[in-house]
C-alpha cells in the first residue's frame, strides 16, 4: 500500500474525520474544536464538513463537558472530548475519576462508559507554570480507565479508532511537540492495538523506556549511546494503563539495566511505577541500579535555559544510561 | 401555592400516588432498623419526608425516559419502579442488588429502567443528565432525563455548567431541586446569596417553577406540565420543590444545627398524612383503603428484607471484574 | 450608555486617561515586534482594543487596593503602576522582570502593588479575589480588591462559586468582566444560554453594571461609583464591560472565527482615537498635546526596551529556588 | 509533664482550638465545620466559642472555598481549610496545583501561600466506590506543596501548628479510621517536626514502611512477624513530602529487604515512589526484591468482604514480609 506524507496533527485529524464519517454515534466536543479548529489547529475543517452538532464548541466548563461526554456515552453516543491540555484537566478530574472510572465497576457492568477523551500535555514551548504539566501518571493511577500516548504517527492515527472501539473509558494523551512531526504514514492505516509496547530500537546493553514527547529525545540519546559502542534498546510504551510489563520486563531481563524516561515531575512518577515492576518482576537479572531522567520538582519557569534545565533531555538521559553502563 | 390550589386527581390515582409515598416511607423505616442491626452498613441517607417529590415526578416520565439521582435515591428508584427486593438487596451489599451489592445505598443503577445512580458526589450528576439528554437529542429520540439534587447542589459549579450546557443546547432535562433547606448542617442561608433557587434557574434562560414539595398532587401536576413541555419544545425545565427531611443527614447525626420545632412544624406537613386527609375530606378514600394499602406495602417490604436475607455475597474472587470490560482472550 | 453621556472630566484628567490607555497601547505593539524578533516567547496575549477597561478600572482603586488579572494582564499591570521596564523585562524572562522572569506574559506578578498575577487558569483568579477580599474583611482594612477576567470566564464552575461567596459573605471585590464577545474563538452566543452576563451578578445579589467598556471616561465613571459603594458597605460590585479585542486571540490567530467587518467596526471606536477626538473636540486639548505624549511615551517604552535587553538571566543553579520557601537550617 | 486520655479527634480539635487562641491570623473554613461541628465531629464547639467568622462554614464548592483560602492566605490570614475528605478535594485540584503550588515560585518568592489544607482520607468504612479514595499519591506529587499525615495522637496535635508556621502550603491527610483512636498525649504537647519519618518499632530483618491510617495494620503485622522470629522495622514516614530518604535509606541499609505498605491503588502509587529511591540509594545493599503491601486495582466496592479484599491487612503485610526473608 502506498504512504502518504503527513502530519501528527493531520493524523489526529484523518483519525477524528473517519471516525466522524463511520459511526454517526461519534462527535467531537470540546472548547474551539469548532470555529477555531482546535487550539493545535487538529480539528480545522471539521466543522465545516460535519456541522456544528458534531463538531461541537463547548463554553469552558471543562467539568461540565466532560460530565456531558460521560452521560452521552451512557446514552449510547461515542464521544471525542477535547481538553485543551492537562492542565485544565484538573478541573474535570473529578469526573473523570469519580465518573467515568468507576460507573462500570459499582453498576455492576449494567452501563459502560465508551468515551474518549482527548488532551494535549508536555513543556518545552515556554508557556509557565500553570501551562506546562505533564500529569499523565495520574490518569494512570486511576482503575476504570485506559490510557494512552501516541508517540508516532501511525499511533497518532491508529490509537483513536481503537479507543472509541473500546467499551470503557480511554484518555489519549498527544504531547504538544508532536503535532508538526513529519513523515510517511500508509494510506490505509487505521485502528492499532492498545495493548503492547512498542521496541522503536533493539539493543543489548540498556533498556531506555519513555513515551509520548520523550520519544524523540530518547531515540537521539540511543543515537549518541551507539557511537560510543552502547547498544540502547528503546520501549516505547504507548499505552500508559495498563503497563505491558511483559514487553518490559522481557527486555531488561536480556539487557540488565533499564532507564525511565518521563516528562513528569520526579517524585511518584510513572519513571517510579516501571523501576517498581521491574524490581518486583526481574530483581534478579539486574546487573545495576535503575535510573530515571524526569523532570525536576519546580513549576516550570518561563525562560527556555531555565525551562530546558527542568526538562529531561538526551544529554541527561545518555549521562544515565552512562552510569549504569559504567561508561 | 397552598394546597387547595391543586386539584385532587381521582380516587385511583390518589390512592396510587399515596402507595408511592407510603412505600417509600415502610421501606425507608424499615432500612433504618436493619441499619441498627448492622444489617445494613456505610451510609444511609434516608428520605423521609421528601417522599412526595419522587413521587411526584417521577409518575409524570415514560418508561423510557432516565432519572439521575444523589445518595439519597431509594424514594427515587422505588418510583422509578425499580422492584423493591433488589433495592433492599442492594443496601444489604447481596448480589442480586440492583448493582449486584457492589454500590450499597448510596449507588443504586438499573439498566432497565434506565436508573443511573446513586450519584454521591455533590452535583457530579447534573453534568451526566446533561450527557444522557445529548445523545438523546442527538439520537432523536424523545425522552426525557430527570435529575435529582439538594438545594446544597446548587452552589456547586458543575450546577452552573450543567445548567448553561443544558440551556445553550437546548436539552430535554427536567432539574428537579429538592430544597429541603439543609445541606447535612448547613442552612440554605448561609450557603447561598440568593436562596431563592428557581430564579437561578432563571437566569439561564431555564423556564422554573417554586412549588410546595410536600404536595404530592402539586408536584405531580407541575412535574406533568413540566415534561410535557419539554416534549413540545425539547428545552429544560427546572422545579425547585420545597420539601423537608424529617431525619438526620445520614443514619445518625445530633441535628444541633435545626430547632426541633422546625422539625415538628414540617412534620405537620407530612405529605402522606396530607394526601390521606384529603382523599378522606374528598370521601374518595376510607380509613380502610388506607389499611388494605398498608398491609399490602407490609408484605411487600418484607418480602424485599427476605429477599435480601436470602441474597448471596459475590465472591471475592470477582473483585476486580467489571472494572474494564472483559474482553475475548 | 452612549458616550454623549459620559461627562468629560478636565483637561489634566483627560490627558491623564489617554495616556494611560496610550502608555498600554504603544507598549504592546512593541511587545509584538519583540515577539517577531523573537526576544519574547511562549505564549503573548495582546490587549489592543480593550485598554479602557484597566485604565478606566484602575484609576479608581487606591495604592493598597489589590488587582487579581488573567494571561491577558500587560494592560492591568501597566495601569496599576507597575514598572513598565519591568514589565517589558518579565516579557523577555530577565531576572529583573516584574516576576524575576519566571512568570513571562501569563504571571506577572508585583507585591508592591499589590498586583497578585497574571493567572492563566480561566476564571481560577476569581476564588483567589474572594479570599483576598476575605482577608481585608477580617482583618478590618478599607480595601478593594478588583478582579478582572472575560466573558468566556463566566461559563466557569469558579465563577458561580466566586460570586456566590462573595455575595454571601459581602465582600469587597469588584468583579470586572470585560466582554469582548470571544473566548478565543468562541462566540458569546455559543457559549453562554444568557448573553447578558452583568444579569447573571444580580442573581447572586451583586449590585452590577453594564457599561461601554471602548468609553474609558464612562468606565473610570462606573468604576469609580462601584468603588465607592464598596467602601461604603463592604458589598462586592459587578462591571461588565463591552469591549473587543482588535488583535488575535493570542500572537497568531487565523481569526476565521469571526468576520473581517466586525473588527473594523469594532476599530472606528478605539478608545484611544475615541478620547482624542473628544478631547479636541471640547478643545481640552491640542494635537500638540497628544504629539508630546506620545512621544514620552515612545521613550518610555525605548527604555523598557533597553531595561530588559540590558537583563541579565537568571542563573541555571536557582532553578529550584523558591520552590519552597527557604529555611534556616 | 502529665498526660491525659485523648483522642485523635480530639487531640486534632485541641491543635485547632490552641492555633484558633495563639493567633488572630488564623481561621478554620470548610462545610459543615460550623454548625454540624464537622462532618467527623472535629470541630464540635468551636462554633460557639470562636463564632462563625473564624468557624466559617461554606457552601458546598470545594473549588471556590480553595481558592478563597488562597486567597486569604496571600492576604495575610492563616486559614485552614477543611476539604471534607480527599474525594471531593479533586474539585479543588486545580487551585491547588495550579495556584497554591506555583503562585511562590513565579512570583519569585515575592507571594507565598501559608495555607493549610485539612482532608480525611481513606477507606474501610463501607462508603463504596465515590467516598474510598487514598489519593495523597496525587499531592506528594506536586512541587511548591508539603503533604503530612499524623498517624498517632501526637502528630495530630502537632502537625498542624507547625504546619501553620510553615510558611508555604501543607496538605494534612487524616485517615477516617483513625479519629477514634485513644491513648495518653501530654497535657503540653504541641507543635512537632515535620521533617522526618519516625521509626515506630525497631527492628533488624525488614523495613516496613507506611504512614496514616496503615501504621496500625503495619504495627499488627510486625508483632506477628516478631511471633515467627522475624523482627521489623516500622517507618511512619509522617512527611509525604518531602520524603525523609535519610531515615528509610539506613533502615534499609540495616535490615537489607523491605515492604511498602500504603493505602492508594497499586499502579503510580507513593508505594512506587519508595522502591525507587530505595533502589536508587541502596541497591547495592539489598538481599531481596521490595515488595509493596497496595490497594486493589477496583473501585471500592460497598459489601465488607470485598471492601476488605481490596485493602492491605496485616496478614497481607506479614505475607509480603515472609516472602522477602525467605519464610
Ligand atoms: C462534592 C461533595 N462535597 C461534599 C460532599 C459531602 N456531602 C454529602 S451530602 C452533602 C449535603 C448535600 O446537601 P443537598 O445538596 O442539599 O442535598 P440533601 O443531602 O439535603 O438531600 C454533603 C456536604 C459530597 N458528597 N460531595
Ligand atoms: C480552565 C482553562 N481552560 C481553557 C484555557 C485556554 N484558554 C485560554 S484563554 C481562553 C479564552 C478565554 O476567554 P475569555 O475569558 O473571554 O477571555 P479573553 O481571552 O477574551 O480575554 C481559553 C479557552 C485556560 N487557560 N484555562
Ligand atoms: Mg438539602
Ligand atoms: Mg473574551
Amino acid at each position: 500500500m502506498s504512504a502518504a506524507r503527513t502530519t501528527y496533527r493531520e493524523a489526529v485529524r484523518a483519525a477524528i474525520r473517519a471516525a466522524l464519517l463511520d459511526d454517526e454515534r461519534v462527535f467531537l466536543m470540546g472548547e474551539d474544536v469548532g470555529s477555531y479548529g482546535g487550539c493545535f489547529g487538529v480539528s480545522k475543517g471539521l466543522l465545516e464538513e460535519f456541522g456544528p452538532e458534531r463538531i461541537r464548541d463547548t463554553p469552558l466548563s471543562e467539568s461540565g463537558f466532560t460530565g456531558a461526554g460521560i452521560g452521552a456515552a451512557l446514552g449510547g453516543m461515542r464521544p471525542i472530548v477535547e481538553i485543551m491540555t492537562v492542565n485544565f484537566s484538573l478541573l474535570a478530574l473529578d469526573q473523570i475519576v469519580n465518573s467515568a472510572a468507576t460507573i462500570r465497576h459499582m453498576s455492576d457492568g449494567q452501563f459502560s462508559v465508551p468515551l474518549v477523551i482527548r488532551m494535549a500535555t508536555g513543556a518545552g514551548r515556554q508557556l509557565a507554570a500553570q501551562h506546562s504539566h505533564s500529569l499523565e501518571s495520574f490518569y494512570a493511577h486511576v482503575p476504570g480507565i485506559r490510557v494512552v500516548a501516541p508517540a508516532t504517527l501511525e499511533d497518532a492515527r491508529g490509537m483513536l479508532p481503537a479507543a472509541l472501539a473500546d467499551p470503557d473509558p480511554v484518555v489519549i494523551f498527544e504531547h504538544t511537540s508532536l503535532y508538526n512531526l513529519e513523515g510517511e504514514l500508509a494510506e490505509d492505516a487505521g485502528a492499532v492495538d492498545l495493548d503492547r509496547a512498542a521496541i522503536r530500537r533493539p539493543g543489548r546493553d540498556v533498556t531506555l523506556v519513555t513515551h509520548g514527547g520523550s520519544l524523540a529525545k530518547t531515540l537521539a540519546a540511543a543515537a549518541t549511546l551507539a557511537e560510543e559502542g552502547i547498544e540502547a534498546e528503546v520501549i516505547d510504551l504507548r499505552s500508559l494503563r495498563p503497563l505491558d510489563d511483559a514487553t518490559i520486563i522481557a527486555s531488561v531481563s536480556r539487557t540488565r539495566r533499564a532507564v525511565m524516561v518521563d516528562e513528569g515531575w520526579r517524585t511518584m512518577s510513572l519513571a517510579a511505577e516501571l523501576v517498581t515492576r521491574i524490581v518486583e518482576q526481574a530483581f534478579y537479572e539486574l546487573d545495576a541500579p535503575l535510573a530515571r531522567v524526569c523532570t525536576a520538582e519546580v513549576p516550570i519557569p518561563y525562560p527556555a535555559h531555565l525551562e530546558q534545565a527542568a526538562l529531561p533531555s538526551a544529554d541527561k538521559i545518555v549521562a544515565a544510561a552512562r552510569r549504569l553502563t559504567g561508561g | 401555592m397552598s394546597r387547595a390550589d391543586t386539584e385532587l386527581p381521582g380516587r385511583e390515582e390518589g390512592l396510587q400516588l399515596l402507595r408511592g409515598m407510603q412505600r417509600i416511607r415502610r421501606f425507608e423505616d424499615r432500612a433504618a432498623e436493619l441499619y441498627s442491626a448492622m444489617k445494613i452498613r456505610g451510609f444511609l441517607h434516608l428520605y423521609n419526608g421528601q417522599e412526595a417529590v419522587a413521587v411526584g415526578v417521577l409518575q409524570a416520565l415514560h418508561e423510557d425516559d432516565a432519572v439521575v439521582a444523589t445518595y439519597r435515591e431509594h424514594g427515587h428508584a422505588l418510583a422509578a419502579g425499580l422492584p423493591m427486593g433488589e433495592v433492599m438487596a442492594e443496601l444489604y451489599g447481596r448480589e442480586q442488588g440492583s448493582s449486584g451489592g457492589r454500590g450499597g445505598s448510596m449507588h443504586i443503577f438499573d439498566a432497565e429502567h434506565r436508573f443511573y445512580g446513586g450519584q454521591a458526589i455533590v452535583a457530579g450528576g447534573l453534568p451526566l443528565a446533561v450527557g444522557l439528554a445529548l445523545a438523546d437529542q442527538m439520537q432523536h429520540r424523545p425522552r426525557v432525563t430527570a435529575c435529582f439534587f439538594g438545594e446544597g447542589a446548587a452552589a456547586e459549579g458543575e450546577f452552573h455548567e450543567a445548567l448553561n450546557l443544558a440551556a445553550l443546547w437546548t436539552l430535554p432535562v427536567l432539574f428537579v431541586c429538592e430544597n429541603n433547606l439543609y445541606a447535612m448542617g448547613t442552612a440554605l442561608g448561609r450557603s447561598q446569596a440568593e436562596t431563592d433557587i428557581h430564579a437561578r434557574a432563571g437566569g439561564y434562560g431555564i423556564e422554573s417553577t417554586a412549588l410546595d414539595g410536600m404536595d404530592v398532587v402539586a408536584v405531580a401536576a407541575a412535574a406533568r406540565a413540566a415534561v410535557t413541555g419539554i416534549r413540545e419544545d425539547g428545552k429544560p425545565r427546572f422545579l425547585e420543590c420545597h420539601t423537608y427531611r424529617f431525619r438526620a443527614h445520614s443514619m445518625f447525626d445530633a441535628q444541633l444545627y435545626r430547632p426541633r420545632e422546625e422539625i415538628e412544624a414540617w412534620k405537620k406537613r407530612c405529605p402522606i398524612m396530607g394526601l390521606r386527609q384529603r382523599l378522606l375530606a374528598a370521601e374518595l378514600a376510607t380509613e380502610a383503603d388506607f389499611a388494605a394499602l398498608e398491609q399490602d406495602i407490609e408484605a411487600e417490604v418484607e418480602a424485599a428484607v427476605a429477599f435480601a436475607e436470602a441474597g448471596s455475597w459475590e465472591p471475592v474472587e470477582q473483585l476486580a471484574s467489571h472494572v474494564m470490560t472483559e474482553r475475548e482472550a
